[in-house]
């Protein structure tokens, strides 16, 4: 017990010492106004905002971070769900998969009429746009790893005539776990811009937060919002790396024989 | 009735290369007991992956007795074992796939894995394991489902001499008293002659040189100490120096 | 289920009205239960009106000619700005005197490149010599670059600019000629035919709701600083005062009322500027109540 | 020659069936007005619009691909660089590797003030928001890619006491080819995006031509905008398919032995 | 001067579990060549991993001679090939990696691969090769280097027993005329006695057993039909029985 506590700081120590450098150089910055703190308001200027205004700021954050988890996984659902397909009937893969990518190109703010008109303005306009940029990462990374299985297990596998879906939850899922993680990883963080994107059309949340204070000279309150939707992006990727452990307890996963 | 007939069977990978099998014709009787012999790269693997149907047939037919196809198992040459699965994992795999993963048969697992020596090696991972104990492993996953034919892929190896009179011995008791018909491709000719009914060799050509029969009225490791059998591992054994030297000769892969 | 009435931005003094009416009661005493919703910078007020998904919005005036023009049938029924806000700032010490000495200056030029008025611009003074590039608002690069002049609502940025101590010199769009009526209430024309009598009502609460906001803006300041905590509240009472000339009307016409000529020289501007390529029906392009 | 093209054929023939229905289905939606034409124009009237405006759109197409190119390929470069860097001293991985999901989360337009005072109106900043927007899944899924490799195989390399150039040249790099190049392929997307979302703050290319196309209500001029960009991205996993085919020609990449 | 010496090493892989190596010494000379024996699972592969220094030393003290290190090859149990080189590629990694990629040495690796039989697949990849084909590339990667001492682990098990001769052979060769020093394990004891100078048999408990010196006049495959060979044969053969018996009755993993 006080031994994974041990570790768990040898671990994170690392990250929290950067992040006291980089604060530290970052608030010399502004102090010494190499760069005018209207641009770049200073570490402690953010946290007393954000201090200043936390209910609102709070209240924000949960209703994007509501948003993000739809949205993600939503993303994470379909992604995958996707993959499989794609995976199953290469046809269908190599008919839709390239305009998969279109997903990731399509600036939401042109197609935000679509978007209202469809899913209504607020909340669901929000999801809709972290879905659609998260979706590809996964999407894209969890088809690689199907299809980087060890052919030699393939084949193993199907010696014994399995369904389709006992290979892929027995073979294909579980060596396809890393990439497939990793997908998740990168789309978490997507999953956070496209909420907030989706905020700056639909309203609410810290995107809307940012949007209002970006126009009215509150540089310190933007701040307020990347850093939390920084700090949305941080605990998500905390959160799936406590699930990959859970998952992955014990089990040398891809430690090859 | 015979268990699978292979007529006319040739195998190229490209249609630059020579066939690695060519023109093979045998039949396997019911219940019969095969064993595969031949200089390294002469296609063993291939012949016995055909049978399974893991390559495709190039040339010729293979017929399976009705039916057989859902009771065959096979060892691959190496162990090919699951690496996030621990060793009890691994042997159950076959009965999680097949939807047959009853109690007995859990049992049944776990019994075979100590009569292979690996009782206490349950949870170890492979990784975790010697070769010798992986490729133990991969054989018991092969036994688990009770086929009626498994195609061994040079499975004692890997092993000391020891252990492979052990698992032969295993392997003909299963023989006997299950009636497990099997095709073991072997390198070592006095295996061979103990564990088949009969012993097919095949050169780096791409066929098969000899083809024989061999019924002992009883197979045990002392079996190994007398005249006959002796004299007939001593005959395959020039046979097979021929056949190795006329290559060697000939410049082939050796 | 209330009706839905959509701003293109948030909580702030150009939307004084609308929300001093809610606060009022105007829209209760007129049987009418309005449920304000407050846009960003990407929200597609007008499709969401045209499509049908909001009763009524807040558009300005040349996008109601252009939708006109792309055949999406709407009304409008109150012109809340009589005078553009919308302006371009300089630093003082560029001694500019017009729009033109802009335009013709050297430095760079921050506006949204797509507003018809910077179309205007291009033909009226062409060819500018400024370097334009894209605003997307506040005044960080402003105040970093004396040689940059930049779009505004004269509501807004100017004041932030002189809170923060710099010296600017604002010039009106519509010393230049363009001068549509902004901050606009609409409605689809199937619902103006379809109940005259709640957007009648409607109207008159908007305009009882602005009456009120001009005489005193305080308490609806209030109301709408909470909802946008971006916005001091000295912003607020400035931005009030600084707009309270454009939507102030003479005494002989109405709050929000607007002429047959000013939608018509709209008009013919935006075709000549090519924004759009066929005539449109003026007269059915607003509605006074 | 005759058979690649047969099998060239063959592989993307569906992609353009699919197009093909694609589209028809859309032109039918419009027509019959079950979407109405100011929210979503019809193909054929995207179609008329770009070849009407081609000159404009074509230039400002090219100008975006520019930005594209040097934004892409400074984040492939820094990325496979970071990568290799956090495998190499996890120390610095764990310290730095959390914050370089910033990039993905922090929206260009909160920091828009600071990157046009960095790299000025024009170019540069469309390259650096393309970069910075592509930076994190080419970096996670090379170092995913480099931490995946085959431990045997890593066993075996040390061997022969390889420099670490080596190790990095022969083994780790070959072995996260699959994971670079589904990385390099989910930040092409994001690269076309971020050049897009870059040009909406500095100007120029097919971002200005949206943002101008949306003011104006120009649904048509927008789709077209979004056409192209497409396109664009379309191109660019083209052009790494076509790559990484003459890459791995002939190599059995992470084929088991 | 000796090249190896292993003073009351120890190895266990984790606190729970009993030792694989257990409190072994030995010395060996310069120039002797070691043949490792022992049931499967009893710690072959770990002892040459601990010498190799793929492991690390849980106990005890291996010492090499000076520069040995530098001049050291290993041989893994399995192929281990890299998958996306082809086969004379994968001869020729030692060589790009230790910078010493001459001409005259490349030549050495298509010289090795011919006279490994291999001569005509220099080009395939591992996947179009047969186990025992695999097994021989490994060995010719091994040996391109011109190492001073190679450590083989069960190089020649996948080989059918005509190539396993030529292969001894060419060992013996090398060691001959190049001075190459070998620690080889394998399952055959007549093979641990043809190649070995000495002999080690480890128990499945973790200890060495025995210990001899072996010296024949000369070595070739002749050598294996005479008396005396057969001899020292029978006489370890008898004593792995009894280890093995030991081993089974003390229900241990045989
Ligand atoms: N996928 C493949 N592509 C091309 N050639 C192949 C392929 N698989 C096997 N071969 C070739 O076929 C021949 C026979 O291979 P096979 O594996 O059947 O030999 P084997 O008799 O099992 O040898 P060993 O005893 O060494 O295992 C070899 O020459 C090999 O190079
Ligand atoms: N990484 C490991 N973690 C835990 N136990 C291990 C590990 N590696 C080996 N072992 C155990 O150490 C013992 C010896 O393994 P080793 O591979 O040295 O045997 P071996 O003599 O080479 O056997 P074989 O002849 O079957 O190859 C085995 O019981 C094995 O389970
Ligand atoms: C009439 C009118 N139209 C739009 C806005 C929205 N808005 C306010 S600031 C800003 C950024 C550029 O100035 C935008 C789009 C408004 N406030 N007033
Ligand atoms: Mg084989
Ligand atoms: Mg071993």
């Amino acid at each position: 017990m006080l031994g994974a506590l041990r570790d768990w700081i040898a671990e994170k120590l690392p990250a929290w010492i950067f992040l006291g450098g980089l604060l530290s150089v970052w608030q010399l910055v502004v102090a010494q106004e190499w760069v005018a703190a209207y641009l770049l308001p200073s570490p402690t200027q953010i946290f007393a905002t954000t201090w200043q205004l936390w209910p609102e700021i709070w209240a924000a954050t949960l209703s994007t971070a509501h948003s993000i988890f739809w949205g993600l996984g939503f993303s994470i659902l379909t992604g995958v769900s996707l993959a499989l397909l794609f995976f199953a009937i290469p046809l269908v893969r190599r008919a839709v998969l390239p305009f998969c990518i279109f997903f990731q190109t399509v600036p939401i703010i042109a197609i935000a009429p679509l978007l209202v008109i469809w899913f209504g303005f607020g909340d669901p306009t929000v999801r809709a746009s972290a879905f659609i940029v998260s979706l590809f990462p996964i999407l894209a990374n969890t088809l690689t790893g199907l299809q980087e299985t060890d052919p030699q297990l393939r084949e193993l596998y199907r010696l014994y005539r399995p369904s389709p879906w006992q290979l892929i939850v027995k073979l294909q899922l579980p060596s396809a776990l890393p990439y497939m993680l990793t997908g998740i990883r990168i789309s978490a963080g997507l999953a956070v811009i496209g909420a907030i994107v989706g905020e700056f059309i639909a309203g609410g949340g810290i995107g809307s937060l940012i949007d209002a204070a970006r126009t009215q000279q509150r540089v310190d309150l933007v701040f307020s919002g990347v850093l939390m939707s920084s700090v949305l992006a941080l605990s998500l990727v905390f959160a799936i790396e406590v699930l990959s452990r859970l998952l992955l307890r014990g089990r040398p996963y891809l430690r090859k024989v | 009735m015979s268990a699978i007939k292979v007529t006319a069977l040739s195998k190229r990978f490209s249609a630059a290369d020579a066939p690695v099998v060519h023109n093979l014709t045998f039949t396997l009787e019911e219940r019969q007991c095969l064993c595969l012999l031949g200089p390294s790269g002469c296609g063993k693997t291939t012949l016995l992956r055909l049978l399974m149907g893991l390559e495709k047939v190039s040339d010729g037919d293979i017929t399976l007795s009705s039916g057989l196809i859902e009771h065959m198992s096979y060892v691959f040459q190496e162990p090919r074992l699951v690496p996030w699965r621990s060793c009890l994992e691994n042997v159950l795999l076959p009965l999680e796939l097949t939807h047959s993963s009853s109690a007995a048969q859990r049992d049944r697992a776990v019994a075979l894995l100590q009569q292979l020596g690996l009782g206490e090696r349950l949870a170890h991972f492979p990784s975790e394991l010697s070769g010798g104990m992986q490729m133990r492993v991969a054989l018991a996953r092969a036994l688990v489902t009770e086929p009626r034919i498994i195609l061994l892929d040079e499975p004692f190896a890997a092993l000391d001499e020891r252990s492979r009179f052990r698992m032969q011995d295993l392997l003909l008791s299963f023989k006997a008293e299950l009636g497990l018909q099997y095709v073991f491709v072997t390198h070592s000719i006095a295996e061979a002659v103990y564990l088949g009914d009969r012993i097919l060799m095949m050169d780096a050509q791409g066929g098969q040189r000899d083809w024989r029969a061999i019924d002992f009225p009883a197979r045990d490791q002392a079996l190994k100490m007398t005249a006959e059998f002796n004299g007939i591992v001593e005959s395959y054994s020039r046979l097979f120096t021929d056949m190795e030297t006329a290559l060697v000769e000939s410049g082939g892969s050796g | 289920k209330p009706l839905v009435l959509a701003l293109n931005w948030k909580p702030e003094p150009q939307f004084g009205g609308f929300y001093a009416a809610q606060e009022a009661g105007y829209f209760r005493e007129n049987k009418l239960d309005v449920e304000i919703i407050e846009g960003g910078s990407g929200t597609p007020t007008i499709q969401m009106l045209l499509a049908g998904r909001v009763d009524y919005a807040i558009v300005s005036g040349d996008e109601v000619v252009i939708a006109h023009a792309r055949g999406g049938d709407i009304v409008a029924l109150f012109a809340t700005y009589q005078v553009n806000p919308q302006g371009i700032m300089t630093h003082a010490s560029r001694g500019f005197e017009s729009i033109e000495d802009v335009v013709h200056g050297d430095g760079v030029l921050l506006w949204q490149s797509g507003l018809p008025y910077s179309q205007f611009f291009r033909m009226k003074y062409a060819p500018l010599k400024v370097t334009t590039a894209p605003y997307l608002g506040g005044i960080g690069n402003f105040r970093n670059d004396t040689k940059l002049s930049q779009q505004c609502f004269v509501t807004s940025e100017p004041l932030e600019a002189k809170a923060v101590g710099l010296k600017v010199k604002t010039f009106l769009v519509a010393e230049s000629g363009y001068n549509p009526y902004t901050t606009v209430l609409v409605t689809r024309r199937a619902r103006l035919a379809q109940s005259p009598d709640e957007v009648k009502r409607m109207v008159g609460a908007v305009r009882a709701g602005w009456k009120d906001y001009l005489s005193d803006a305080a308490p609806t300041n209030r109301v709408m600083g909470d909802l946008n905590k971006a916005m001091s509240a000295e912003t607020f009472s400035a931005s009030a005062a600084a707009q309270y000339s454009l939507i102030q009307t003479t005494a002989e016409t109405e709050l929000g009322s607007m002429t047959l000529e000013r939608w018509q020289t709209l008009a013919d501007q935006l075709l000549a500027i090519d924004v759009i390529r066929e005539p449109v029906k003026v007269e059915t392009l607003f509605a006074n109540f």
